[in-house]
């Protein structure tokens, strides 16, 4: 035994995937013990925060200022509002202006602010252009107007007995603060959802949820494909036909339109994370029961079974310990194809609004489904959907990838 | 001489069916046949003469469909796994793959540990049973203590062969039935397999059944030999009668089919 | 002295296994054929006979490997050719191989006329169809077998006639020489014999100008072979002529052999049976002085020392052994008794 | 091309199943066609029976639709009765499974309760055309692509193989709807060379003019790729190990010791390789469907996907048990045909259903 396992961690193929798997697990199981938040907990409010780390702007007014003398800090502060759109248009006027096109640099954002404040003025009439794209120039001007101003920010508080707005403070351009020293920052690194969730501790939770459908969906059609298999197999006659007509039944059917018509008619309300595993375990075992069963027809009549029936053994005895161990390799390399296959039908049903309940608990399919719905691939919002794709793929090609070296073991003809 | 000895098996119409309609195949047609104790006989046929299938239903590892096998005279009953254990006590066999004969997860001195426990000496002290063992291998030139918790891949084809015979050594039944057991054996190591075989038949009285191909042993080693064809015992007598001067077609054609060393092999009559 | 189909000088090759171990499994074999004259390569399983018939045919791929020694077919030495000009010029067409199992030698999705035309054209390219078919007709009518087969598939013929029609096959361009591994130990008594009267027409009727039969069963090589060679651990350790191989065996592992062999024939009864203990040693790294030392009955300490070389003893016999004739024949002599 | 030629080779040889051979042919197939007439029984009982389990009671939601502004108990209690003897449900499980079977015969699978008034069998008919026209050529298509792929990898040891089985792994377990959006974003929302939904475009009306086609079309591309990488993967790794055990098989070193070029012994590996792959099409078409089910939900493409989700949306029973009969049924032709076919094109199978 040691052997095996010996030339099992030898595969390159399957070292790759039980890394790959291995870290996933620990993530699953590691971050909730550092963010200890309701993965479906709602904290913005708006849809679709970009992931980046949320300053809280009062308490950073509160903290203490330092000051920075930084040479492109004006620049920084234009450019942020400054998109290509703006530069665009900004050329467009100067040009319509008379401006000779070469002195225009729109990379340049001085030289462009500067052309802009010396050459626009809103009350010349600039021939074809339309009144809508008139005001739109008066308002990208109004909008420029505060950044080139030097001066900073009066803070007041207003007062209950006047009423009127005492000074408190005064912020200016070059005052910086400590983010650490900032009560309260939070950093979103995936941003959140459409509902406001945190899409990270999200994310890990449906992870966690979608690996637990999978083992139980695998566990369960495996199990099921193995006792039928064995079954099948070892005693076979009348019992072996019926089974392998009912395997084949299953076989035709698509397992994914069985998926949906069970699912449905077990109605909203009871499909809870480990139902649909339940589910998806009972209409995914035809596989396992096919090889299991053509593997233990091979064994049954073997040298060494019929020693065993000779020795004494019992029927129970026999395929315990005679026939299970030569299939066990089989078995679980079957386990493992099982849990991968059942995360992806969760994810599918789930796509099609036939998933686990929503309130309860996160799934990978359903945070897709979310996404979908809220079209956030048409808006461009690819942390809601991309991070979660890659999860399902990282998972499901790790679990494959340990199969596939796992099959190089046991079968040397595929070796490469 | 033969003839005061105790009868051990003996079949009456033995025949087995397999499959139905399209995939229907008779393996065995009404075989009969008689096996004395201390008698060595050999079932000769080509592959698919149906004498493996034979060789199951004799051991009681397939049931047959017609005929009936009688045991020191009185009808087997394998109703029940106990009766089944207690016939397999009187009757062991050795297979042709020594390789395959072993479970690959065991180590072999479970092989030998069954044996002892089917003799009723489970409870035995463990010291006691190595001593056992001890006898048996040595009774095969094996030494046991080279042997012991190896796995059966870290064996040679012969050695684990030979380990089998140990086996019936420990059990002794009162018939072996050996299916190919030196097919898959060199020729140089053939000659001691059949010496400790005969060598336990004339210690303990025990009777033969060599399931072969081969008719040179079957002649070099049997009493009585038996030749089967699709299922059919062709022809049967003793050795000298059927080999020396077969009487049916079908074995003469087969004797002359043999390529011989000291007489002209013809070749014409292909 | 008439010339010699295949001879062959001190061919060594090696396989390299999984584990990047050397196993050399032919060391230094030398041996000539004759035309008109087949030679037969005894030896028990392991002992590198087969693979002695893959490095005959001077094409290797992995896991075998070349390693030193010449091949001379028909006066072409071609152990130095480039594998595709082996392929274009001598496989198939100078020297053919006949393999072990025919069970699926076969292309099973093609005809076998169909396979026949595929093997004309990979020397011939022009060669019409109905000309093959005409060569491939006569060619199975004169070696006894039915023509339709050739519209058959391999899955539609039984054991005995796939194996019948690999070697027909094999040899549909009159090969100089052919090599047999074992042609007929899987087959049935009847289909064995069969094969065998093929073999001996095909040398007959000059299909074929020269043979190499390589099998464990020495009955077979008495009946169809002049010469015969014993092969042990890689090595050659006897040559004569198949009556004095079988009844007149010099080197011990042959000796021991020939009196292991079992046939359905009076008197055999009462001789009894000779074995020889022990297993043959492991080819990766082989022992240092005669390899069938700790086997040998007659063992002395010289045989351990230093590598024994062949005893030429004059009409191509020889053997591998240390002690004269005379002490060898006396040892079997006092044996006997 | 190689394919092309083979086929040809292949077709030359089914005219000559002797006299014998084609008795042993037809009893093998009367059992095949039994045993799916047998199958076709059970779906018709498991799509009626799986909605027929549903909690709740359908007619009484449609009722509740219907009746929006009525206010007397009594004219809605008959509105009820109304549609419940419409929809047989007030008759025991038996009578209207019978009812059932023979609506099905003659072409009346019940009115859809989502889309009232319309017969579900023309919802069917419109969007089955346009799975058929998704999924078929794109499930071959993928076939034909992984299988070479997969040979290639066999074939080409070094560095192909080391590149393409890990991409195909990963490739094949890619969720179909992962696929599909990936796509979507990259060549519709980013470069905006397709369109990301619908069938074709919104504001036409579906006729035989050309700019109608070209919307189709342009439509078209991106479900389309999405489902073929998808089966690229799954069919690669098959292939190659298919094609791994065919090159280690004896034919081939006998072949070459005969002088055959490589270039036709590989031909003779593919086509070996290759024909049992025609089994794995028969047995992945219904997974294939799932998976593309999914992918026509993402792009919202009109076919049985988009179909079958509406009708869960709007809890519409007919429509469901009558997309996923039609489902079934489709699997059931294209796999019992793939086996007649596999039949004529592979000897060895041949062989096995005259003996």
């Amino acid at each position: 035994m040691k052997h095996t396992l010996g030339q099992i961690f030898r595969s390159p193929k399957f070292l790759v995937g039980f890394v790959i798997f291995m870290a996933i697990l620990l993530l699953v199981i590691i971050y909730p013990l550092f963010v200890t938040d309701n993965p479906l907990g709602i904290i913005g409010q708006g849809t679709f925060f970009e992931p980046g780390i949320y300053v809280n702007v009062y308490d950073s007014l509160r903290s203490p200022q330092y000051i920075l003398n930084l040479d492109n800090a004006a620049i920084n502060r234009i450019a942020s509002r400054l998109g290509d759109q703006e530069r665009q248009d900004m050329k467009e006027w100067l040009i319509e202006y008379g401006v000779p096109e070469d002195e225009i640099d729109i990379d340049d954002t001085e030289s462009l602010m500067e052309l802009w404040v010396n050459n626009y003025d809103s009350t010349i009439v600039v021939p074809g252009m339309t009144a809508a794209k008139r005001k739109y120039y008066v308002r990208l001007d109004a909008s420029l107007e505060g950044i080139l101003a030097t001066e900073g920010f009066h803070i007041s508080v207003r007062n209950e007995e006047t009423g009127d707005l005492d000074e408190v403070g005064y912020v200016n351009q070059k005052d910086y603060v400590n983010v650490n020293q900032v009560a309260n920052v939070r950093i979103l690194p995936l941003g959140t959802d459409n509902f406001g969730r945190d899409m990270l501790t999200e994310l890990v939770a449906a992870i966690g949820v979608s690996l637990k459908i999978g083992l139980v969906a695998g566990l369960i059609a495996t199990m099921i494909g193995l006792s039928l298999g064995l079954l099948a197999g070892y005693i076979g006659g009348w019992l072996d036909d019926i089974i392998m007509f009912i395997t084949n039944l299953f076989t035709v059917i698509p397992s994914f339109v069985l998926l949906i018509l069970i699912s449905y008619s077990i109605g909203q309300e009871q499909r809870g994370a480990i139902t649909i595993a339940a589910v998806i375990g009972l209409t995914s075992w035809v596989w396992t029961t096919r090889a299991v069963r053509a593997q233990v027809i091979s064994l049954r009549n073997r040298d060494h079974v019929n020693l065993s029936k000779l020795s004494g053994h019992s029927v129970l005895h026999i395929i315990v310990a005679d026939i299970l161990p030569y299939i066990a390799s089989y078995v679980f390399m079957a386990l493992i194809l099982q849990i991968s296959s059942g995360i992806l039908a969760e994810a599918g049903l789930s796509i099609l609004g036939l998933g686990p309940k929503t309130t309860e608990v996160p799934t990978l399919g359903l945070m897709m489904n979310w996404a979908m719905i809220y079209s956030a691939h048409i808006m461009g919002k690819w942390w809601a959907y991309f991070p979660v794709i890659v999860a399902i793929a990282l998972v499901s090609f790790s679990l494959n990838l340990m199969n596939t070296g796992l099959d190089q073991v046991f079968n040397p003809a595929l070796r490469d | 001489m033969i003839k005061n000895k105790k009868i051990y098996l003996s079949a009456k119409g033995l025949t087995k069916v397999f499959g139905f309609g399209r995939t229907r195949t008779l393996a065995v047609d009404h075989v009969d046949l008689d096996l004395y104790e201390g008698e060595v006989i050999s079932i000769v046929g080509e592959s698919g003469s149906g004498k493996t299938t034979l060789a199951k239903l004799l051991l009681g590892l397939i049931n047959p469909t017609e005929g009936e096998i009688y045991f020191e005279g009185k009808e087997r009953d394998l109703s029940t796994n106990k009766k089944r254990v207690a016939y397999w006590k009187n009757i062991q066999a050795i297979f042709q793959d020594p390789f395959s004969s072993y479970n690959i997860f065991n180590k072999i001195d479970a092989v030998l540990l069954d044996c002892i426990r089917m003799r009723g000496d489970g409870r035995l002290p463990y010291s006691e049973k190595v001593e056992m063992m001890e006898k048996a291998c040595s009774f095969v030139n094996l030494k046991f203590d080279e042997m012991t918790n190896k796995y059966p891949f870290e064996l040679s084809g012969g050695q684990m062969q030979r380990l089998m015979i140990a086996r019936i050594f420990l059990l002794n039944p009162k018939i072996l039935l050996a299916d190919e057991i030196t097919s898959m054996i060199d020729a140089c190591s053939r000659a001691t397999i059949l010496d400790m075989l005969l060598q336990l038949r004339d210690d303990i009285g025990m009777s033969v059944i060599f399931i072969t191909h081969d008719i040179g042993l079957a002649y070099f080693v049997s009493d009585k030999v038996y030749i089967m064809d699709q299922g059919m015992f062709v022809e049967s007598g003793t050795a000298d009668e059927v080999i020396l001067n077969p009487k049916e077609p079908y074995t003469q054609r087969l004797i002359s089919d043999v390529p011989k060393i000291y007489e002209e092999w013809d070749l014409s009559t292909v | 002295m008439s010339n010699y189909m295949l001879e062959v000088k001190e061919l060594t090759t090696k396989y390299i296994t999984r584990f990047k171990e050397n196993v050399y499994a032919v060391d230094h074999v030398s041996l000539a054929v004759e035309e008109g004259k087949s030679l037969g390569i005894a030896g028990e399983s392991g002992c590198g006979k087969s693979t002695l018939a893959l490095s005959l045919m001077g094409y290797y791929f992995p896991p075998l490997h070349y390693t030193s020694g010449e091949i001379i077919i028909n006066g072409k030495n071609i152990s130095g050719m480039d594998p595709d000009s082996v392929r274009k010029l001598i496989l198939g067409k100078e020297i053919a191989y006949i393999p072990q199992s025919a069970m699926n030698a076969l292309n099973p999705t093609q005809k076998i006329i169909r396979f026949i035309e595929d093997v004309v054209h990979a020397h011939h390219p022009d060669a019409s169809k109905e000309y093959i078919l005409e060569l491939a007709t006569e060619r199975f009518e004169t070696l006894g077998l039915p023509p339709n087969v050739l519209e058959k598939y391999p899955v539609e013929l039984s054991g005995g006639m796939k194996q019948r029609t690999v070697i027909a096959t094999s040899v549909i361009l009159g090969p100089k020489v052919l090599i047999a591994d074992e042609p007929s130990s899987a087959l049935d008594v009847t289909s064995q014999k069969k094969v065998i009267k093929m073999l001996r027409d095909m040398m007959d009727k000059g299909i074929i100008k020269s043979m190499i039969f390589i099998t464990h069963e020495l009955p077979l090589l008495y009946n169809v072979t002049d010469d015969i060679m014993v092969m042990y651990a890689g090595q050659i350790v006897e040559q004569a002529s198949a009556k004095n191989a079988v009844f007149d065996p010099l080197h011990p592992y042959a000796y021991g052999l020939m009196g292991a062999i079992i046939v359905p024939e009076e008197g055999l009864r009462d001789v009894s049976l000779r074995a020889i203990p022990g297993v043959p040693p492991n080819l990766k790294d082989p022992p240092s002085g005669c390899r069938f030392a700790e086997r040998c009955k007659f063992v002395q300490p010289e045989c351990l020392v230093n590598s024994v070389l062949m005893r030429e003893l004059g009409n191509n016999r020889a053997y591998r052994c240390i002690f004269t004739e005379e002490e060898l024949r006396e040892f079997y002599q006092n044996d006997k008794k | 091309m190689l394919q092309a030629k083979r086929g040809m080779a292949v077709f030359s040889n089914c005219q000559s199943i002797g006299g014998a051979a084609l008795k042993g042919y037809l009893k093998y197939f009367g059992g095949k066609l039994i045993w799916f007439l047998i199958t076709l029984i059970f779906a018709f009982l498991l799509n009626f029976i799986l909605p027929r389990l549903m909690p709740g009671d359908p007619v009484a939601i449609i009722t509740q639709r219907v009746v929006q502004g009525m206010t007397s108990q009594t004219g809605i209690q008959k509105v009820y009765e109304e549609y419940a003897t419409l929809f047989g449900t007030n008759r025991p499980m038996h009578e209207q499974f019978f009812l059932y079977v023979r609506n099905l015969f003659q072409g009346n699978l019940g009115t859809s309760f989502s889309q009232y008034p319309r017969p579900v069998a023309d919802i069917l008919k419109s969007s089955l055309g346009w799975t058929l026209a998704l999924q078929l050529p794109a499930i071959l298509v993928g076939w034909m692509i992984g299988n070479t792929l997969g040979a290639l990898a066999a074939y080409v040891k070094k560095g192909f193989d080391k590149v393409l089985l890990p991409a195909s792994i990963f490739l094949s377990n890619l969720p179909a709807f992962g696929m599909a959006v990936i796509l979507l974003v990259i060549f519709g929302v980013q470069l905006k060379w397709f369109p990301t939904s619908g069938g074709y475009g919104f504001d036409m009306i579906p006729k035989f003019s050309w700019d109608f086609i070209k919307s189709v079309i342009l439509h078209y591309q991106l479900p389309f790729w999405s489902i073929v990488t998808i089966a690229i993967g799954g069919q690669a790794i098959g292939m190659r190990s298919m094609s791994i055990y065919e090159l280690n098989a004896d034919y081939v070193k006998f072949a070459r010791f005969l002088g055959i070029k490589d270039r036709k012994i590989i031909g003779y590996v593919f086509r070996n390789a290759m024909l049992p792959q025609i089994t794995g099409l028969a047995l992945s078409i219904g997974t294939m469907v799932g998976g593309a089910l999914v992918a026509e939900t993402i792009f919202s493409y009109p076919g049985l996907g988009s179909t079958i989700l509406t009708a869960v949306m709007g809890q519409d029973y007919p429509m469901i048990s009558a997309a996923t009969l039609l489902i079934t049924l489709m699997v059931l032709v294209t796999t019992f045909l793939i086996e007649i076919l596999y039949g004529v094109i592979d000897p060895r199978i041949k062989a096995a259903q005259t003996d």
